[in-house]
């Protein structure tokens, strides 16, 4: 997969408005504005944006509670998404559904489910729609290392491998599931190797390596699309954060840690963008004094916003509202 | 009209719908070939061969299919073989289907739900304490979703239709023993709207709210009551959710007194909101106690001889409505 | 007497029963050194490393080693992070753990089972649909099932005590917004049984029946309706299963007027079965039609804005107690 | 493994009393004595007469719906199980069970659960019982190629893992879930490859070869027992009668049915008998005549026997009434 250097300079820009957009969310939080528990993707900015470079329009996204980030890049503005963090009426859910849950479908951004394991099953839904309708359209569904071990998984990946639907699974192994390590709750080191059991390809590779996200995710992409089925691609990454704001993070080590901001996507593709002297550091600066912009405009955006009033709250339960609960 | 049993009205609704309209999908565990583990969907494979499918024994899997493809505007009618199975695949009714819309705030754009689960429900099949149950009350305190739990051919097949061509999740409470029994049913196309309490006889000293099986016994009760003088109302709610309040209130205003019927365990049964509905807007009219007659609160035994107890009975619908009278 | 809060109260009991009984075993997700989500364990997994276990996220996998487990005479008590994962676990709860005595016929020979499923219930900390709700309503149709719902850190600590105790399987609803509520609680071993509804505070004109976190806000309304010269007993049932009617009903039988309070959505809501059964024993008491101040029927919504608005409030029971009043 | 001729003669009894115990019980059903829905294993007596070998006294086996047949082994008398399937006083359960739950605790026979795919998860409790308790026993759970694809298995299986439980999985696959061919509801043939997503050892064995039964469960019950940990064990067999009684099989070829009659596990264990020399004709035929006998009892017993009366059906709802519901 050759990636152009136009197109590493907008996933480069891509990496930072989701950096930009989290560290923001993370300073609101603390200062106590935004409401809710709120869990944030900084240092898993890459799969974020080498995943999004290989979906097509058309395609359905289903997103965990740690990729809202993801979210800008697939069509919500980052407007609406602050607002919708704040709980304005402004929100792209109208502040109905807040981090957790915040969403696009026209775009095919399907936000996330709180319930872990559920988004697993329900992808096939998706994905069964676009293969009657005959979209040419994948349904790709996002989850966690912890999530992985629902039981829904299990039976979403046999489904979605008998039905041979146009559904990838991509697992983000980021190390933990809140306190309890990977390595804790499963004792395989590869979830991918699951796959085997459904009979689809599984692949791991390097949640860091923007490149690499690339590589696994268009060819499992290409796969659904021309009828080749299911598939699971695992990326291993690092959430820089905690859980969620607020989470002392006692179960891991400062070296640990240290080690991982070595590994810092960011990080890795500038050094791939200097090396292969697409831009300078200059240029850099640029693109990354532009992303703070626009998270700066979101914010205010929000700021401004209105938050819902009371008889909003009573729409959007029933398709059309018959006057009985 | 025409005589059918509840299984045809279900299987004619459903190969109507499909007809209808291209986009209706239906899937289940043996549902296809086989015709469905009591044979309601037999025959419809061989229809619509694309668009009836087996699928493997993944109940989440099913409902998972069912969200997702609802989500994206298609309709979708899973089944679940029993009803029982409503905790395996609860999430999706309690936190998914019902809730999506109003989590994503997205009223009425493009993001419909239009999902039909068919459960079907009941004792008398002697299949013992996980295959006898009548689930409904489980599902009662779920805003957003809908419940179906018709008695008559007529029902069934009109509130089938009405379903499936809405656009919100619905569970379709079908009764295992009800399959077989027959009643009159139209040649032409019809619906039977959700919260449209039917009066299934007009009686004026007493009301007898009853679902499903319960309503048939509570007919033949009535018919024997009639023969004593005593004139019995009986009111079917046809749907739990959203439910027709009015209709209710208004017989029970009318006669006085009113005997709730379901077969489900009488502690937290589905009808305890139908009961205190009443005591909340007819209280000044009741001149008895309302009395519940439902199943007892134990699970259902194997055993026919503790099975035919477990289940109420004509009887003790007649007994009940003879203690209202005083 | 000391002062503590209700997270206190449980972690206590869970650790004296731990060091009376070498089979209690605690385990969920970070329930270990973490201390739980909400820091309700803290501690435990130091004093008890054996005996305290983290799972990965598998709620069905810690509800299957929590049946099992009882089922071979353990004293099994799992966590669910959220009540609203009951959904995930429905299964468990509804056709295992309340019917294998049932139907394996085996009352009380060894067939124990000690299960105890902490799960924090509500709505308050802008947690959006899927994990903010009140649970117990899906529960109340389930033979076999006990379930408790306190309120106050006496109440969470005794009651916690006496189901760990017990052989039958109890599901253990907390109150994520008492956590931090302070309440005196003896030093010396004590536990409250179920089926003890408390008249939390003592009164002539209205009876108010609230649960959790709506215990708290109906003392607050009745000590302003005091100053208006209204005198509200609020009684709290502690356990909706079992049930102690006789409490309930006295009281409404004394003040002729009842109020049910509480947060989930107010069709199918469990009061509903309280409000009935209130109706069947105290019709002629009743001078006004019992009212229901519970949670509107749809989902819970993510802004701080709306929430505020869902949840039931201090004045909302105030209204609804002067409604009653006439 | 070696099986001694005394043991392969014990096998062979208890083989021929499932099959005889099957056949009557389908005889009482079709003529209408038995109520209920009934699940029969005739066809599959190699896998369970085999795994019985294996276990000892104080392990706990979870059986599946068409495994009442081996309950006889564990220790239900015939004359008790066949009771609880007429619904009579004297049954194993008081008339309260019936075929699918029918259980002896005391003896380890859990029964089935009518749930497919919960037993998978409940039998962790019972490893972990064992474990905790230091018994040496282990807790193994039988289940179909249908149930398989359920997701509580899959968090079960996984637990055990993580928790290295005394637990035993057998998948066995018999072709069929009611309709749906094992070749339909998953694309892999061997559902025992799903162990290794669990990183556990799964093999697969003919199920209708009583010493490969032998072979594979001593192995796999023997890693348990010495702290090895679960694994996954998958017997191929096949049902020679309908899904339940009643079920015409419309779903199946008159060839496929013939095919595997000649594999028939009793006839592949009398050659076995006779190329050893264990016993003659004539001694078999004994042996099946005793275990007939003892079927007849069962019946006799099961007939003359009350159905429970009122009362009973109040009890074994708590652990103590305690007067209220
Ligand atoms: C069924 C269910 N169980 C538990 C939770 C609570 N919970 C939310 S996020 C989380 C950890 C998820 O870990 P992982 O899947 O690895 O994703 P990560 O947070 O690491 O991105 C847990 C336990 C939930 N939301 N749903
Ligand atoms: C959760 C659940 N779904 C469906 C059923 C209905 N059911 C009972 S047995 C069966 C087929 C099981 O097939 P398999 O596991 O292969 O076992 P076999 O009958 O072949 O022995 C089905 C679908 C059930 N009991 N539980
Ligand atoms: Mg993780
Ligand atoms: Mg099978």
């Amino acid at each position: 997969m050759k990636v152009s250097n136009d197109d590493l300079i907008k996933l480069y820009g891509n990496m930072w408005l989701i950096r930009m957009f989290e560290q923001r969310a993370a300073d609101l939080f603390a200062k106590g504005v935004l409401p809710g528990f709120i869990h944030l993707g900084v240092g898993q900015e890459a799969f974020m944006a080498g995943t999004h470079y290989s979906i097509k329009p058309g395609d359905s996204i289903g997103t965990s509670h740690r990729e809202h980030g993801l979210l800008l890049l697939l069509g919500i503005t980052p407007g609406a998404l602050m607002a919708e963090l704040y709980g304005k009426a402004t929100g792209s859910n109208k502040g109905k559904g807040g981090s957790m849950h915040a969403c696009l479908p026209e775009k095919g951004a399907l936000g996330c489910n709180g319930i872990l394991g559920s988004a697993q099953t329900i992808i096939n839904g998706y994905g069964f729609a676009h293969k009657v309708r005959k979209t040419g359209n994948i349904a790709v569904t996002i989850f966690g290392d912890g999530a992985a071990n629902r039981g829904d998984v299990h039976e979403g990946m046999n489904l979605a491998s008998v039905m041979n639907l146009p559904v990838v699974f991509i697992i983000v192994d980021n190390g933990y599931g809140i306190s309890m390590s990977s390595k804790n709750s499963s004792v395989v080191t590869d979830l991918s190797a699951r796959a085997a059991g459904y009979g689809m390809p599984g692949v791991t590779a390097d949640g860091n390596d923007v490149l690499a996200v690339i590589e696994a995710t268009s060819e499992a992409f290409k796969r659904a699309r021309e009828g080749g089925g299911p598939s699971v691609v695992e990326f291993k990454t690092y959430r820089h954060r905690g859980h969620f704001e607020g989470d002392p993070t006692p179960y891991r080590s400062k070296e640990e840690l240290e080690m991982w901001m070595k590994k810092d996507p960011i990080l890795r593709l500038e050094k791939i963008l200097l090396d292969r002297n697409v831009i300078n550091e200059k240029q850099m600066k640029d693109i990354k004094a532009e992303q703070l912009a626009i998270v700066d405009d979101a914010q205010k955006f929000a700021e401004v916003s209105p938050y819902p009033e009371g008889p909003e709250g009573y729409g959007d339960v029933f398709y059309k509202y018959e006057g009985r609960d | 009209m025409r005589e059918i049993t509840v299984a045809q009205a279900i299987n004619e609704a459903l190969a109507e719908e499909m007809a209808l309209n291209p986009e209706v999908y239906i899937f289940g565990e043996d549902v296809g070939d086989f015709g469905g583990c009591f044979g309601v969907t037999a025959g419809l494979k061989k229809k619509f061969p694309d668009r009836v499918m087996d699928t493997p024994i993944s109940e989440t899997g099913i409902m998972g299919l069912a969200a997702g493809g609802a989500y994206m505007g298609l309709k979708m009618v899973p089944e679940i073989m029993f009803s029982d199975f409503v905790g395996v695949a609860m999430d999706y009714l309690f936190n998914q289907v019902s809730k999506s819309r109003y989590m994503g705030g997205m009223q009425p754009k493009g993001d419909v739900c239009g999902l039909v689960l068919r459960a079907p429900n009941g004792a008398g099949l002697t299949a013992a304490a996980q295959h006898s149950q009548c689930t409904e009350a489980l599902l009662m305190n779920i805003p957003g979703l809908k419940i179906a739990i018709p008695s008559t051919p007529y029902d069934y097949k009109g509130m089938l239709k009405y379903a499936i061509r809405g656009n919100d999740p619905v569970v379709f409470f079908e009764h295992k023993m009800l399959y077989g029994v027959k009643g009159s049913v139209p040649d032409e196309d019809y619906v039977v709207p959700f919260s449209s309490a039917d009066i299934k006889l007009e009686g004026s000293d007493v009301t007898v709210i009853a679902t499903q099986v319960m309503v048939h016994k509570a007919l033949a009760a009535a018919k024997k009551l009639a023969e004593e003088g005593i004139s019995v109302e009986v009111v079917d709610p046809r749907s739990l959710k959203p439910l027709d309040t009015e209709t209710i209130v208004s017989s029970v205003k009318k006669t006085g007194r009113v005997v709730l019927v379901n077969e489900a365990p009488v502690f937290g049964n589905a009808l305890a909101e139908v009961g205190l509905q009443i005591a909340e807007h007819a209280l000044h009219d009741l001149k008895a106690a309302p009395l519940r007659v439902c199943g007892p609160n134990r699970p259902i035994p194997f055993t026919p001889a503790l099975e035919k107890q477990w289940i109420v009975s004509e009887e003790d619908i007649i007994n009940g409505i003879k203690k209202v009278l005083g």
